[in-house]
């Protein structure tokens, strides 16, 4: 085997036998048995690959293009909010109200008709290709803008944060239709499958990892294209590419919706395993997180980048419960002790690979005020 | 006719109510039932009971205590208690009694009471406040006693209110005749605020003539006012916008002129606003009096700990990071979470309560504006900081030697100028500035350990919207949005306006995609 | 497994995430969660479910301490059923998809018998079908929106009829109040309450023209122009009031402009249901004296109970000058009902614990009795109090009794026949007395 | 318009009456060049004298506030962005070495090869042996053959600047600017440069700013000499070494 297809391979195939083995831990063996998985593990573990994904999709356009998102959180909720409108729509009679038509929050409304934008999301399908679309469109309007305006740097950092912002205020809105700051919530089954039962979350752990393995490797194949390789020189010396005949603004743009489509699937993974969407998952700061899952893991690294989504959220996870008074100390903690002693990430202890250049906005500090 | 006979029971009242029977009254007070106190406060206050004055005042501060057994008694300043019936010092004990409280039935009956009882006080200022105060309560009963008052009065201001309160009560009066009332309604018109348009919006069973005349006075004030409401929104705007400012300026420094990330900065806001509280603690405890200086004191105060905070942590994490900009954001994004934490473990999660010293509560009206001292003060404390700052830059040695460096660093180094030193007191200095912000966001917003958070992401929008590295256009940045914010928050609403900002702003890059001031040249590329 | 002590519990907790990575070697291990919630010796797990950071943590810190003191009270007493009770507490940070998480972590991980927690309504939304599939006992001691009523859940706060209604009667008699400022935080609640509101006041007569209705973000800070706008639409010459549902956070500022704004008590009162003593704390209230909040609980209730509570409180808290409010009641009352239900029932298991609590009644701390109705709300007393210059309130006015909670709001077309009744042979949360089924309007 | 392009028709590169200013600096001063096909031109002048502009407004990346860049006597290059004057055949080399430097040699030369630059071309791209003769080829032009696995980033500073010329080369464009090339060089590598450019003059034309007196004398071709914005002088080395104005302003007395 060679190198370069160790790393190809290695990480999805990690990723799933995880999966396989939690999720055979769970069916195969009897709840008394030692080494039973409850479906709690389970369930946290479908979150923890769906935020991976996240990262993947962040790591792509950061670590390969230099272009740093605060807002990729945005892409990853909306994802979650197409989700979670099949979700809703498939309750149907279920809800409090036992409505057909209108989710719950409507009739709480006095809403009387289902608004245009939620048509067709009764539909699994259609649903699930809104969650790609929808992130996919908005990056593909957004970075066209951006791109061809040759915004950079913190400048395109900034606004990225704006725009998840903006829509954060925006889906609070309880005249949005999207259920305001309660969000979309009590889901009942998914495609038939009640989302309580065991075998389910089974399933959806498993479908997360197997879509987490496959967009690995959509990403490894693009990083490691010669479009991969142009991706590098744009973060590195954009200047150079354009001179060579590149349109930099392509390329970006190419890499930055299929990173919001991957991201957008990660959302709407993410919704059915942990039950809620509320516009919270678009505020700045789980953006910040998911930069800093992917600093820890290791930038420029696709499996860094899922290593550190998966390594973070599992230490919050512990802390939150084992330390709920002081575990902003240890995260907090973590963060810059990984920035002053590990800043090529977590993923260097495992891996001998030689950094990828040092990839860095433009300074500020090199300009003179 | 009634009139009149009005006039002559309100000159003989202090008379035969020598020998009334007050203590009715008081009696009321400790009932507990407010509207039989709200009515015993307007029956004493015509009683011209002598005591009377100092009852109200006494029940207005809170003062007024009552024992099990209805007595009355005033708390003195020093703490002693005194019987109001006989006036007499009583000895009590703190558990006997208990204060009269008030809802606001009596608070307002109490306000109009000490309006007519002051009507006659030597003191103008007070003079004044009791006009306004009948005024507000525009009861018909108070016109004899303005009318007394009126004629004696000689300070023209004084007179002028008299006149507004004397015609408030009377186009509230049943039986004035119709011509005094159109001259009344001609007075409040020319008053011309919002009080007078809600007066004249309110007459009692007006005649047609009264009714047309108060109507045209509400259509009139209402056309003035709408003017004073662009300027009004200017002004607002200007508030928020230096607002913006005092919370971005010191990002301007760390992340604008230094280029750290510096998602810390929320934290040095809130530690300054913290200063403030720890401030106004001491004072109360210490020295009172000098609550009113407590904001002057927590400023300085505020930028030294959040400046020498400022410079541990260059010294102690970003000098390892220069040239890496984005680590900087993870460094400090995970020392803002310690910082929040320990904020909390020290002063608790609650909000901690900071007061506004007298000076800065409160309103001025300004032609048709309601100018709010507080924001005022804010407004004048964010040019002054901004002043300061560009004071310093530009014509100290410190100053200098911070643009050699952030300029040319190895020039300056080659020149001896101690590069790290100066790092660090950069840092410092814009710690500091953000700590004096949080001084001035102590006036208006929450004391609390997610002061800093609320404050990050408007701050980085600043300072980007200006253009990253240049201070002008922070604060040229600032004033625009918090402007632009005000003059479309009454169209679109707050949720909505706020979001059209926040499109406004990413659209406005596209434009221009290095801010308001970009730095152009060959220098702007590198 | 089951009678493992607290300290094991904790690290299989934190040993069960690790796994989730290691498991490709070390298989789930230890991570069984089969066993019955209720065993039936050794100490009884109390979840806490509070947030502890993030911008909640203002709010239900408190609600936690005050958990672990009512816990350390009944340790005192000899616990329940003879067993000690140990509180577990965990930190869901604000994050409402973390809160299903912890939730499910207490549930399945610790076995809690109970869990006390929530504030917001999502926070609540978000936890409910975890406690739904597992069969868990959730009290939730804020007054919120209505317009559910689960098995699964004791809703120990206000109902909107529990709060609302009785202060804006209290206003139109002693104010003569005319028109309206709805001024509210664009959530769930305060849209509810609005609703209820607004069509309580047209059955009053006021005209639409009257009502004016205002949403704003959370947090929002900058309140300088609808203060303004307030002013305005009060000099219509018509006596005004705000009912105000603004939420948390923005009301120091919201308090902080009305004050400078020199817009005070006698001339447009205020009455807000989410202001209480913890959010006064933060404010100097000499500008604010005469607002209102209307609440089923005031720190300044005089009566021996609501005294030995702050107390107890204040030794417990080691802090003389902390406020005591509303949801730390309500959390009184649930706790204690959860005791003498345990009693009751002689058992912590689920069912028969949910079976024995509707019925009970226990002392509230503003001097009577708080019954859990089959809707699994509880009966509260209303307060209106005036905001006074040391931060407490003056209550001007109490219901004469006990007012009952409706969890369905009749304003609402699709909830105006529902009922909810847990007890035999209803059992359903939202029966429809129309059609005689369970199950919403359409069936 | 037709007039003009006429003019230019014998020319591969002409600049009529360019002006760009910063700020109310001005760079460049109503400048007037003219390049023909196969020449090359050595372009000297003190800091500031606009030489850096000059390339810049030639190829796209800055636009002139008046004035026209003809390319090959049919093109107007001020309307156009930096890829399509790439496209069209221009390459430039920056002042300062600029090649990606995690990539190796190998990968910079494949990146730099004339071909389609639409994404979704490239990203299926792969690598055939006629590109792999192209780089060999290159590799040895540019004397890197041993190096080609070496990451770009640990080249010394001269194996750099070859390298960036390799790429400019690998283009294939019709007339390469190059911003000074020996800026750091040896004194070897300055002479190995100055033959390198003479045979890529072969076939392409070139425009060479540069500092270093001695490399542009041994270039020995027609030298223009900028100052504030405009030519002060032209012609040959020897030619404006005598021109006073030129002793005066640059070369000193």
């Amino acid at each position: 085997m060679t190198r370069g297809s160790f790393a190809t391979f290695t990480p999805p195939a990690l990723v799933l036998a995880i999966a396989a083995l939690l999720v055979a831990g769970n069916v195969a063996l009897p709840p008394s048995s030692p080494l039973h998985v409850s479906i709690f593990v389970i369930s946290l573990a479908g979150k923890y690959l769906s935020y991976a994904m996240l990262a993947l999709a962040l790591d792509l356009v950061w670590g390969y293009a230099g272009i740093l998102s605060l807002g990729h959180a945005a892409f990853f909720a909306l994802g979650g909010y197409a989700m979670g409108m099949y979700l809703m729509r498939e309750i149907g009679t279920r809800g409090v109200y036992g409505n057909a038509t209108l989710p719950d929050f409507m009739v709480f409304l006095n809403w009387t008709e289902l608004p245009w934008y939620w048509h067709g999301f009764h539909h699994f399908a259609f649903a699930a290709l809104m969650a790609l679309v929808v992130p996919g469109s908005l990056a593909l309007v957004f970075g066209f803008l951006a791109f061809r305006s040759r915004v950079s740097g913190v400048y395109l950092s900034i606004i990225t944060q704006a725009l998840t912002f903006a829509l954060m205020l925006a889906f609070f809105r309880n005249n949005m239709g999207f259920g305001g700051n309660n969000g979309l919530t009590d889901f009942k089954d998914i495609i038939g499958y009640p989302l309580q039962a065991d075998g389910t979350r089974d399933g959806l752990l498993l479908a997360t990892a197997l879509l987490l393995s496959l967009a690995f490797l959509c990403a490894r194949f693009v990083v490691t294209s010669r479009l991969g390789k142009i991706l590098v020189a744009v973060r590195d010396a954009e200047s150079r590419t354009r001179f060579l005949g590149y349109r930099p603004e392509s390329y970006k743009l190419f890499v930055f919706v299929l990173s919001a489509i991957i991201a957008g699937t990660g959302g709407a993974l993410y919704v059915p395993q942990v039950g809620i969407i509320n516009p919270g998952e678009f505020s700045p700061a789980n953006s910040i997180e998911a930069v800093i899952w992917v600093a820890v893991g290791g930038r420029g690294t696709l499996a860094g980048a899922m290593l550190g989504a998966v390594l973070v959220n599992l230490g919050k996870t512990y802390f939150t419960s084992a330390l709920p008074e002081f575990w902003l100390y240890a995260l907090g903690a973590l963060f810059i002790l990984t920035t002053l002693f590990l800043p090529q990430g977590l993923i260097r202890m495992f891996a001998r690979k030689p950094a990828v250049a040092r990839p860095e906005i433009p300074s500020a500090k090199e300009r003179p005020a | 006719m009634r009139f009149a006979l009005l006039l002559l029971g309100l000159v003989l009242l202090p008379v035969l109510a020598r020998a009334g029977e007050p203590t009715d009254a008081f009696s009321a007070f400790s009932s507990g039932d407010y509207d039989a106190m709200a009515a015993a406060v307007t029956e004493l206050a015509v009683s011209g009971d002598p005591r009377a004055g100092a009852v109200i005042t006494a029940l207005q501060a809170g003062r007024l205590y009552a024992n099990a057994a209805g007595q009355l008694l005033i708390r003195e300043a020093d703490g002693s208690f005194r019987d109001i019936a006989s006036g007499k010092p009583a000895t009590v004990d703190e558990d006997d009694v208990r204060k009269i409280r008030m809802n606001n039935a009596v608070r307002r009956a109490a306000d109009a009471a000490q309006g007519g009882l002051r009507l006659f006080a030597a003191d103008p200022a007070t003079r004044r406040l009791a006009a306004a105060a009948l005024f507000k309560s525009h009861d018909p009963a108070s016109l004899p006693a303005l009318s007394r008052a009126l004629a004696k009065e000689q300070d023209p201001s004084v007179r002028a209110l008299m006149a507004e309160a004397e015609a408030a009560a009377m186009v509230m009066s049943a039986d004035a005749p119709e011509a005094k009332k159109l001259a009344a309604i001609a007075i409040i018109r020319a008053r011309g605020d919002l009080d007078a348009s809600a007066l004249l919006a309110s007459i009692p069973n007006p005649t047609p003539a009264v009714a047309a005349a108060a109507h045209d006075g509400v259509v009139a004030i209402q056309r003035v006012l709408q003017l004073w409401d662009v300027l009004e929104s200017v002004f607002y705007g200007l508030s928020l916008g230096s607002v913006l400012l005092l919370a971005a300026i010191g990002l301007a420094i760390t992340f604008g002129v230094m280029g750290v990330i510096n998602m810390a900065h929320g934290e040095m806001v809130m530690i300054g606003a913290y200063v403030t509280f720890v401030v106004q603690d001491v004072i109360r405890s210490e020295a009172p009096s000098l609550f009113g200086a407590s904001v002057l004191i927590a400023a300085p105060l505020a930028f030294a700990v959040a400046g020498v905070i400022g410079i541990a942590i260059e010294r102690s994490l970003i000098r390892f990071l220069y040239g890496r900009p984005l680590e900087t954001l993870l460094a400090t994004w995970g020392l803002s979470l310690v910082l929040q934490q320990a904020v909390r473990s020290i002063f608790g999660p609650t909000n901690r309560e900071v007061g506004t010293p007298s000076w800065m509560s409160g309103a001025v009206p300004l032609g048709g504006l309601t100018i709010t001292l507080n924001r005022l003060t804010i407004i004048a404390f964010a040019i002054l900081v901004f002043a300061a700052l560009m004071a310093l830059l530009r014509y100290t040695a410190l100053g200098l030697k911070m643009r050699a460096v952030t300029q040319n660093r190895a020039m300056a180094a080659a020149m001896g100028i101690r590069t790290p030193w100066i790092d660090a007191l950069t840092f410092g200095l814009g710690s500091g500035i953000a700590g004096m912000a949080g001084v001035a966001l102590s006036q208006i917003d929450n004391v609390s350990p997610n002061l800093g958070q609320s404050y990050i992401i408007d701050s980085f929008m600043v300072v980007v919207f200006g253009g990253v590295g240049n201070l002008w256009g922070t604060a040229l940045g600032a004033l625009l949005l918090g402007v632009v914010n005000k003059f479309l928050e009454p169209v679109a609403g707050a949720v909505l306006g706020k979001i059209a900002v926040l499109v406004l702003v990413i659209l406005f890059i596209q434009r221009r995609p290095r801010g308001l001031f970009p730095l152009k040249g060959r220098a702007a590329e590198a | 497994m089951a009678n493992d002590d607290l300290s094991l519990t904790r690290r299989r907790f934190g040993g069960l995430g690790m796994a989730a990575m290691a498991a490709a070697t070390l298989g789930g291990g230890k991570l069984a969660t089969s066993a019955a919630r209720a065993a039936e010796s050794g100490p009884i797990k109390i979840g806490i479910l509070h947030s502890l950071s993030g911008t909640m943590a203002i709010s239900e810190t408190t609600l936690k301490d005050v958990m672990l003191m009512l816990i350390e009270e009944q340790n005192k007493k000899g616990g329940v059923l003879g067993r000690k009770l140990v509180p577990v507490v965990v930190d869901p940070a604000s994050n409402w998809p973390l809160f299903a998480e912890k939730a499910r972590g207490l549930l399945t991980s610790d076995k809690c018998a109970a869990v006390f927690g929530c504030w917001t309504s999502v926070s609540r939304k978000s936890v409910l079908p975890v406690f739904e599939e597992l069969n868990g006992l959730l009290f939730y001691p804020v007054q919120y929106e209505g317009q559910e009523c689960s098995r699964n859940v004791v809703y120990t706060g206000a109902a909107p009829n529990q709060q609302a209604i009785p202060a804006v009667d209290y206003l139109m008699q002693e104010d003569k109040v005319q028109r309206w400022v709805l001024a509210g935080t664009d959530y769930v609640y305060p849209r509810t309450t609005n609703q209820i509101l607004e069509s309580y006041l047209k059955s009053k007569g006021v005209a639409a023209g009257d009502i004016m209705i205002n949403y704003t973000p959370f947090g929002h800070s900058d309140w300088q122009n609808i203060v303004a706008q307030i002013k305005q639409f009060g000099s219509a010459g018509k006596k005004t009031a705000v009912v105000s549902t603004i939420n948390g956070d923005a009301n120091v500022p919201f308090y902080k402009e009305l004050g400078n704004q020199g817009i005070k008590a006698t001339d447009i009162p205020v009455v807000a249901f989410s202001v209480g003593e913890e959010e006064l704390a933060g404010m100097d209230t000499k500008p604010l004296v005469g607002h209102l909040a209307a609440w089923n609980y005031f720190m300044s209730v005089d009566t021996p109970e609501n005294k030995a509570f702050i107390k107890k409180w204040h030794e417990f808290i080691k802090n003389p000058k902390r406020t005591t409010n509303d949801p730390m009641e309500a959390h009184y009352i649930g706790f204690n009902m959860w005791v003498k239900a345990v009693q009751k029932a002689g058992t912590t298991d689920t069912n028969a614990v949910i079976d024995a609590l509707v019925g009970v009644s226990v002392p509230n701390l503003s001097g009577g009795y708080s019954t859990l109705m089959g809707n699994h709300h509880i009966t509260k007393p209303v307060l209106i109090g005036e905001i006074q210059d040391d931060g407490q309130f003056n209550i001007v006015s109490r219901t004469p009794g006990l007012v009952v909670a409706q969890e369905w709001s009749p304003y609402v077309a699709e909830t105006k026949d529902l009922i909810g009744d847990w007890r035999a042979p209803l059992s359903c949360g939202n029966f429809n007395v129309k059609t005689g089924k369970c199950g919403g309007a359409s069936k | 318009m037709s007039g003009r392009i006429g003019e230019a028709s014998d020319t591969i590169l002409y600049l009529n009456g360019v002006s760009v200013s910063f700020d109310g600096f001005r760079a460049l001063n109503n400048l007037s060049l003219v390049l023909a096909p196969g020449e090359m031109r050595a372009v000297i002048g003190p800091n500031g004298a606009g030489k850096t502009t000059m390339m810049d407004v030639i190829t796209g990346k800055t636009r002139p506030d008046s004035g026209e860049v003809i390319f090959r006597a049919d093109t107007d290059l001020t309307h156009l962005d930096e890829p399509a004057i790439a496209a069209l055949g221009i390459g430039r080399k920056f002042q300062k070495p600029t090649v990606f430097e995690p990539h190796s040699v190998h990968d910079n030369l494949l990146l730099a090869l004339a071909g389609s630059r639409t994404p979704r071309r490239v990203l299926f791209a792969r690598e055939t042996a006629a590109e792999r003769a192209r780089i060999e080829a290159l590799l040895d032009t540019i004397r890197l053959t041993e190096h080609r696995d070496r990451r770009a980033g640990d080249l010394s500073h001269g194996q750099k600047q070859w390298l960036e010329i390799g790429m400019l080369l690998a283009q294939e464009p019709d007339l390469l600017l190059v911003d000074e090339p020996v800026a750091g060089m040896t004194d070897a590598e300055t002479a190995e440069t100055a033959r390198l450019l003479r045979d890529i003059n072969r076939s392409k034309s070139v425009v060479v700013v540069e500092h270093d007196m001695d490399f542009v004398r041994a270039l020995d071709v027609k030298v223009t000499v900028l100052h504030e914005g405009s030519v002060l002088s032209e012609g040959s080395i020897d030619h404006v070494s005598r021109d006073p104005r030129v002793i005066e302003v640059y070369l000193g007395r």
